[in-house]
């Protein structure tokens, strides 16, 4: 419990720390004892809860519901304020929907429902939280080198910098928050902190597009908390509960009014995990440093609205309509921003849409709502979050040191920063090839694709794959590229960013090399607990224990082999076919007029094929209508 | 369906004799007009140097004093405006090609000494001479 | 069982490259005659193999050769998995992985040819992908495993019957796979290319044979696939299965002179096509007749 | 045993023929000659290819190609100089382009003569590479100098 | 967006058995400019007249090039036979017409074969230059070379076709029609090599005309455009009529060539029908006077420009030729802009080039 | 058959070729070839155009070092006439659109047939 308050509330006494105390030098200090402790801290708490399994907490407290209250008021202010000052209205508009209503709701129906567990641990929770816990303030040690660096970079533009930590260490205890919270109305108020965290965030540089980039993803993400608060308020009128195992067991038994509450909860969630219609928002988030992508696209804010999807998940499937919206949400989404990734060559956008995709499967899976898929959803929750915490901080590294984040500017990185490029190698790697872990949970939510998810769904799985193969393998490409003339730049790494990218990538490695075991101990526990009615003898994950060894053992010998054998030839080197028209040093060739033609390589994007506005919007329409659709079949179940 | 129009010549193709001509199993019949390479009579030969001034790649040369008359192979372009210019007719084109050599071949006749015998074949080849070039 | 199990691994890795290198004489014999050549020995191949591993060795950079290994040996792993008969999805992966690494290190060469090759490669790869997955997915919704042992079930009868559609579109892209025209995009066997040798351009020696050997490995064990649509456990059934991998791949090299060359617009396009009428509407059909009625 | 001389793979290059010479290499590959019999293939590129099949005279424009084409061959490789062109220069000789015959710029093992060199004296010529070839491979096993094999240069150049 | 990419085509490709090269830009695969160089075989052999003697010459321009080797003899020739004003017998002008025709066989076979090979139809391009065999042995019985025939010279032909060996000829070239028919089936009709061909390197007329483009690149784009009509050897005698396709894509392009080979059939039958008997040549004698003549010839590959200039000697002042080819690349350079680059090696094909024509 | 040699051949000056070539054009004729022939007094050059198989030859006299106006301004494909003068004779043009700069021929020596420059 006590670990619980502190992974909580200490990252908050961190942020006011940070804001307070401006140098430097006290901000390394304290940004890296603070990470360490929430490092630990998260550790510490899956230890202890590690026998333990699922324990629910009564912290029942009338003041934090009311100092809740009153922040969210206070909030709700500022978003309008904001919202006004920019010439934004739909925020206010939509802030000034959601805030009254919820108030309204607390002081005439929430004041008389009596919440006994407030708080609570189970072992995606614990999952969660070591994922905040270690991905997130591992970024946030990064980002100490990476704003220096920016700032560096960016002189023209104001240093905000205590600002920038105070909002991130602000943003890890509301993550923690949010997968701690029983209480419907608790998790509702840290979905609205990360929201609002997610809006500074993404609003750092205050350019104009900064601006309506973070104004378009409060919009979303409010349209969001719109659904959740609608949730809240059929929840506590028709069920007679705020709490969320309760729910999940009423949905259990049948209650019809869950459906709404799940399909409502389940919107608010698409919007957070940047699913199709909403997919933009994350799109536009790139514009904010390097360090603010990784947090909120790898392991924290989209990770909240899966988390509540996976949460959900024994609600859903074929017999809900909720469940049909998001596994078809989550379908489309997944094959269109697989397709968009591949006519992208900015490598943050690449990662962007490889995440609205990932996201995409993750949220089908939960939409299947299966304990196969389930098992596959979590598993993707956790190898994404590493892998993509780690690709997104090596193209930050990169921008800072070649100066471009576009793909096509890395070519031959690994001749010109090897260290660097290798863990990249090893990040896209991870996001597609075999046995690693990415791959891993693709193919179980294949199976439970197959097994449960109809014929499209597979279908969607089966082309997306084409694509992600196609965009990972390019870029993969471009890395391992040696142009034997070319200078080595990899000394200008700042040592806390090689030290995070190092360690992201060992991380990458090591939960590869351990996922059997964590399926076992974490995941397979805890579907046991939310799936009661499956008979667990009989729960057979897509993955055969056989399997699993294989795939072990295939990494191992992955590892070995680049070890025992990578660049040990004794052959000739010769300069490359350049249809005789060499210059000798492999970079140029003799070209027309007797002109010096640098050799240039350049990848494929096919734009009319996979164009980014074109997948956007087939995929928005889709998704559009069926979620209008959707919530027009349970409007008409109610009227 | 326009598709697969060439099945036909192809599975003929593949049930019929090939149209390989299997050389060097099977030895070429050249045509009797075929320019292969420029043979002389060096008997009736009478060094008059036509053929070699007026051979457009210089492959000819006349040796008057020497009374030979030799030939660069590798430089011979089969052209036969020798053969109708030779006043005597004592150049003639053969319908056999100078084998591929990993040298460059010259053939090197030199008439023999006496007055001329009545040609015959043997006495060319005991006259023709190979060096290199 | 354990015993079988090594015993037809053991089998795949030493006769796969004898037969595969057979066929691939025996595909060039026949090409020639289609041709109206004669064509050369059936043990060509090998001739070919054995030359370059004669060659004198060079490379162009220190990492290729490694790239290029590790595509050997995968593809070797993928078979060993397949007749091992492990599961099919791992096996398609293990190829993915293996496909990867030859491209790889084609781009690792830096070259332009070897690049625009690897990219075709790779675009060939994304337009065979999904009919891969979906043919393992109609196996196994047919037989309800995707093990290969259970794939070639008795119980099950021939997959075949419930999987035409399925059949025919794992034969279309075995065009891809096999590079055949009219799909030799990335990299040719025979004829003149725009992209000179694609793929391999930068390949030389002993590098080029042991690539050789790799698609050799690769053959029999897609020639292995369409072997588990017809296999149905028994010994007749195995013989069937066997004539049908053989007239398949004589068909390949009907198609292959009979085509032009087609550009990659067509290869996705007509990939993805089949993949979506055939493989889409035989899992339908399937679903319809397994959940529905 | 050598497997060099069973699968030679060629390469070809035009110097600064009329045409003549190459379509007759292209026609060795065609149904009538089939060269394919004895294991050639035209690969068109240098790091694969065992034989340098090079028609036309040398001029300044193309002899950087030619001889990075040469170089970049692995071992053991024979340079075939096809049609009277390629061997001396030819009609061309005297042109104000033409450097003269291949053996300006690379080690010519083989020539073959004509104009242009028939599809049977090609095929002649390339036997007889391979019988260089052959030696070639011997002298790189015995790990000798291979440009000795021949033991010929270019002495005129 | 900054994805273009440049890559060397050529001097050495396999597509090309000759050496030119282009600087491709592409995107994607598709080509946005083609910059090409040439200059790979520049000989300089025009200037040869001043080494070699009038007569001699017919020679070294017959080597301009392998394919078209008739044509130029003959176009040499004309020029010549102009410049001194000598005319010649009338079985002569037959057995030119014939020659050419046949080389136009051949050389439109080869073409068909390259060009099949060009995309990726290896068995079409093996059965093409094995019926194309059959012309080279015509070749080789009525003149002893396959590829060059060195049967022109000023003042006729140096030798002459007897009646059994014409008679052979007319079988052997109506027999070839059966099997061309198949091709011609397979090039005008699959489905996979229409893809290939129809509407790829689109040549409106109007840039047909602006670019000068000649030949069959000329009359597929709708020009009427043939210097047989021109009137030089018997092909007024033999009704000739141009073969004109409108599309302007190299499938046209390729029609107008497969008819052309049926043409040149008939036409060659036609002409061993006429050919009246008589001398094959008359002597010419003394130098070639101080004057000019131009002559235009239709060679396969189309439209080839003579120009002979005396100077009272044996020696030409001048000789200038201008081959098809090169008037052909300024069509070739806009056919390539915006194509897909697996189309370049076949658009290149397209215009027939023939380099070391172009080059000399 | 005669008339089939006649050679119609017009001396134009350098000032007035451009106007001239620029007249053809317009009138639909298409340039077939320009050649140049170094004689005693300098460049004799000569343009050929074509209109329906009838051929006009413009004959152009200029002294050696006489810069003259490039006609790719009126039809583009004469970029290979002139840079093959340009790189064979030594011939000058003023504001060719493609100028290969002496790289269209790669020869050994500079302009060949005008060995003195």
């Amino acid at each position: 419990m006590s670990t619980i308050t502190f992974l909580i509330l200490f990252p908050l006494l961190s942020a006011i720390a940070l804001l307070v105390l401006r140098t430097d030098a006290a901000r390394g200090v304290i940004v890296k004892v603070s990470a360490t402790l929430i490092a630990v801290a998260s550790i510490y708490l899956a230890y202890q809860y590690f026998g333990i399994g699922e324990e629910y907490f009564d912290f029942a407290n009338e003041t934090v519901n009311l100092g809740m209250t009153v922040i969210e008021v206070l909030l709700a202010i500022m978003i309008i304020y904001l919202g006004i000052k920019y010439k934004k209205y739909l925020a206010s508009v939509l802030a000034a929907i959601q805030t009254p209503t919820m108030i309204w709701f607390e002081v005439k129906v929430g004041h008389h429902i009596h919440v006994t567990n407030n708080l609570y641990v189970d072992r995606l929770s614990i999952i969660m939280v070591l994922i905040i816990g270690i991905i997130g303030s591992i970024i946030t040690v990064y980002a100490l080198g990476y704003m220096k660096d920016f700032q560096h970079h960016h002189k023209d533009q104001p240093d905000r910098r205590p600002f920038f930590f105070f909002i991130m260490y602000l943003f890890l205890g509301a993550m923690c928050g949010l997968v701690l919270s029983n209480n419907i109305v608790w998790l509702y108020f840290f979905w609205e902190i990360t929201t609002l965290c997610s809006f500074f965030l993404i609003g750092y540089t205050k350019t104009e597009e900064a601006i309506n980039n973070s104004f378009r993803a409060l919009i979303m993400n409010l349209l969001g908390g719109v659904g959740f608060v609608i949730a809240i308020v059929i929840m506590g009128s028709s069920l007679g509960t705020l709490e969320l195992n309760q729910l999940i067991m009423m949905g259990m038994f049948g209650v019809p009014a869950v459906t709404y509450v799940a399909a409502l909860l389940a919107f608010a969630g698409i919007t957070k995990a940047a699913q199709m219609p909403f997919n933009s928002w994350l799109l536009g988030a790139m514009v904010a440093p390097t360090p603010t992508s990784a947090l909120l696209h790898s392991s924290t804010m989209v990770k909240a609205g899966v988390f509540l999807i996976i949460k959900l998940a024994p609600l859903l499937g074929w017999q809900s309509l909720a469940g049909i919206m998001v596994m078809m949400v989550g379908g489309i989404t997944f094959i269109m921003a697989s397709f968009a990734a591949v006519s992208q060559s900015n490598a943050k956008k690449v990662l962007a849409y490889s995440t609205v995709a990932n996201l995409g499967l993750i949220v089908a899976c939960g939409g299947i709502g299966t304990y196969a898929a389930v098992w596959a959803g979590i598993l993707l929750i956790i190898f994404h979050a590493i892998t993509k915490s780690l690709l997104f901080l090596c193209v930050g590294t990169a921008e800072h040191n070649i100066g471009s984040r576009d793909i096509e500017d890395m070519d031959g990185l690994f001749t010109r920063m090897p260290k660097l490029a290798t863990y990249m190698i090893v990040g896209i790697s991870a996001m597609f090839l075999a046995p690693l872990g990415m791959l891993v949970s693709k193919w179980a939510a294949m199976k439970a694709f197959i097994d449960n998810g109809g014929v499209l769904l597979v279908m969607f799985i089966a082309f997306g794959s084409a694509a992600t193969l196609f965009y990972w393998t390019k870029w993969l490409g471009k890395m391992v590229a040696i142009m034997a003339n070319r200078e080595n730049i990899q000394s200008g790494v700042n040592k806390d960013e090689n030290f995070v990218l190092s360690t992201l990538t060992i991380l990458t490695v090591i939960v590869c090399l351990i996922f059997p075991l964590i399926s076992k101990t974490m995941i397979v526990p805890y579907l046991i607990k939310a799936f009661p009615y499956v008979d667990p003898k009989h729960m057979i994950l897509a993955l055969s224990s056989t399997n699993m060894t294989i795939m072990v053992i295939m990494l191992f010998v992955l590892i070995v082999l680049p070890i025992l054998f990578f660049g040990r030839t004794n052959k000739k080197i010769v300069p490359i076919y350049l249809a005789g028209a060499n210059l000798g040093d492999d970079l140029t060739f003799r070209g027309a007029m007797e002109k010096e033609v640098p050799v240039s390589l350049k990848n494929w994007y096919m734009e009319g094929y996979f164009g980014e506005k074109k997948m956007n919007v087939i995929g928005v329409i889709a998704t559009v209508v069926i979620i209008t659709g959707v919530f027009a079949i349970l409007l008409g179940g109610v009227l | 369906m326009a598709a697969f129009k060439i099945g036909k010549v192809v599975l003929r193709s593949l049930f019929k004799k090939p149209a390989t001509l299997m050389y060097p199993v099977v030895p070429r019949k050249w045509e009797e007009r075929t320019r292969g390479h420029i043979d002389i009579n060096i008997n009736d030969c009478i060094f008059c140097g036509i053929c070699a001034r007026k051979c457009p790649t210089n492959a000819i040369t006349v040796d008057r004093n020497k009374k030979s008359w030799t030939i660069e192979r590798m430089q011979c372009i089969q052209c036969t405006h020798c053969v109708d210019l030779c006043p005597k007719h004592c150049l003639s084109n053969e319908n056999t090609y100078t084998t591929p050599e990993v040298e460059k071949v010259v053939d090197l006749h030199v008439a023999p000494p006496e007055e001329p015998k009545p040609a015959s074949d043997d006495t060319n080849k005991d006259s023709v001479e190979k060096k290199n070039a | 069982m354990n015993m079988t199990i090594i015993i037809s691994v053991i089998a795949y890795i030493i006769l796969a490259p004898i037969v595969g290198g057979l066929l691939a004489g025996i595909d060039r014999k026949i090409s020639a005659r289609m041709q109206g050549r004669v064509g050369p020995s059936i043990l060509q191949p090998f001739y070919d193999m054995f030359k370059l591993m004669e060659k004198e060795a060079i490379t162009v950079n220190k990492a290729q050769d490694f790239y290029v290994g590790c595509f050997l040996f995968f593809i070797i792993v993928t078979g060993g998995f397949f007749f091992a008969g492990l599961d099919l999805l791992l096996v398609i992966f293990t190829l993915t992985l293996a496909s990867v690494f030859l491209i790889v290190a084609a781009f690792s060469s830096n070259s332009p040819y070897a690049q625009i090759g690897a990219e075709r490669e790779l675009l060939q790869m994304m337009a065979y992908e999904p009919m891969v997955l979906i043919t393992a997915a109609g196996l196994y919704l047919v037989t309800g495993s995707f093990n290969i042992s259970d794939i070639i079930n008795p119980e099950n009868g021939m997959a075949i019957k419930f999987l035409p559609g399925i059949f025919l579109g794992f034969v279309f892209i075995l065009t891809i796979k096999f590079r055949k025209s009219p799909f030799d995009l990335s990299m040719s066997h025979h004829g003149h290319q725009e992209l000179v040798k694609g793929l391999t351009t930068e390949f030389a020696g002993k590098t080029m044979a042991l690539i050789e050997i790799a698609h050799w490995y690769e053959n029999i064990f897609l020639l292995g696939i369409v072997f588990l649509f017809i296999a149905n456990g028994t010994v007749w059934g195995a013989v069937a299965a066997v004539v049908v991998c053989l007239v398949t791949y004589f068909i390949e090299i009907l198609i292959d002179n009979s085509y032009a060359r087609m550009k990659w617009q067509i290869a996705i396009n007509s990939s993805w096509i089949v993949a979506i009428t055939l493989g889409f509407i035989n899992m339908l059909v399937i679903y319809f007749s397994k959940f529905v009625l | 045993m050598s497997y060099v001389t069973k699968s030679p793979w060629l390469i070809h290059y035009d110097g600064s023929s009329c045409n003549g010479c190459d379509i007759e290499v292209l026609a060795c590959l065609t149904p009538m000659y089939d060269v394919e019999r004895f294991g050639i293939i035209n690969t068109g590129n240098p790091k694969h290819a065992d034989i340098f099949l090079i028609t036309g005279a040398i001029n300044e424009q193309n002899k950087a190609v030619v001889k990075q084409i040469y170089e970049q061959m692995p071992e053991p490789k024979v340079v075939i100089a096809v049609g009277i062109c390629a061997t001396s220069g030819g009609i061309f000789k005297e042109c104000y382009n033409i450097m003269g015959g291949t053996d300006t710029v690379i080690p010519v093992d083989v020539y073959v003569p004509g104009c242009a060199a028939r599809p049977e004296a090609i095929i002649d010529g390339v036997v007889k590479g391979l019988g260089v070839l052959a030696k070639k491979k011997e002298a790189m096993e015995k790990g000798l100098p291979i440009d000795t094999a021949k033991g010929k240069e270019k002495e005129e150049a | 967006m900054g994805k273009r990419t440049i890559i060397p085509f050529g001097p050495q490709h396999p597509v090309l058995p000759e050496p030119v090269h282009l600087d491709l830009v592409i995107e994607d695969e598709t080509v946005v400019e083609a910059i090409p160089s040439i200059g790979f075989i520049h000989r300089g052999l025009e200037k040869l007249v001043e080494k070699k003697e009038y007569t001699e010459m017919v020679y070294v321009i017959e080597r301009i090039c392998g394919i078209c080797s008739f044509g130029h003899g003959w176009g040499y020739c004309l020029s010549v036979e102009g410049v001194m004003g000598v005319e010649i017998p009338e079985r002569a002008n037959y057995l030119r017409t014939i020659w050419h025709e046949l080389s136009r066989m051949h050389s439109h076979l080869l073409w068909l074969g390259l060009l099949a090979d060009g995309f990726g139809f290896e068995s079409l391009f093996m059965h093409c230059w094995r019926i194309r065999e059959k012309v080279l042995d015509i070749f080789e019985k009525t003149t002893g070379g396959r590829v060059i025939f060195s049967v022109c010279k000023v003042g006729g032909v140096r030798k002459d076709i007897d009646e059994a060996t014409l008679k052979e000829i007319s079988s052997v070239v109506d027999g070839m029609k059966k099997e061309l028919k198949e091709l011609a089936d397979v090039f005008l009709e699959d489905y996979s090599v229409k893809n290939r061909l129809c509407g790829v390197g689109y040549l409106s007329k109007e840039d047909a005309a602006e670019l000068a483009a000649v030949g069959p690149m000329a009359r597929a784009s709708g020009l009427k455009q043939d210097m047989r009509l021109l009137g030089h050897g018997v092909y007024d005698k033999l009704g000739f009529e141009p073969c004109i396709e409108t599309a302007g894509d190299s499938y046209a392009r390729c029609k107008v060539r497969i008819r052309e080979v049926f043409q040149s059939i008939d036409l060659i039958i036609k002409a061993i029908e006429m050919i009246p008997d008589g001398d094959i040549s008359v002597p010419v004698k003394g130098n070639v006077p101080a004057n000019e003549c131009v002559v235009r010839l239709e060679q396969p590959r189309g439209e080839a420009f003579y120009y002979a200039k005396g100077a009272d000697s044996k020696f030409l002042e001048r000789m200038r030729v201008r081959t098809p080819t090169n008037q052909n690349i300024p069509a070739m350079v806009k056919t390539l802009q915006g194509c897909d680059l697996a189309d370049v090696p076949m658009l290149i094909l397209t215009i027939d080039p023939c380099i070391s024509c172009t080059e000399r | 058959m005669e008339d089939l040699r006649e050679t119609v051949i017009i001396p134009v000056t350098a000032s007035e070729l451009y106007s001239k070539v620029s007249d053809l054009n317009e009138d639909g004729y298409r340039l077939v070839q320009a050649c140049c022939t170094k004689v005693s007094e300098g460049f004799e050059i000569i343009y050929s155009f074509d209109k329906e198989h009838e051929l006009l030859n413009l004959k152009l006299t200029i002294p050696e070092e006489e810069e003259i106006m490039s006609i790719t301004g009126i039809t583009w494909s004469a970029f290979i006439y002139e840079n093959e003068m340009q790189d064979l004779f030594g011939v000058k043009f003023k504001h060719m659109s493609l100028n290969y700069g002496g790289h269209f021929f790669k020869v050994s020596q500079p302009t060949p047939w005008n060995p003195k420059n």
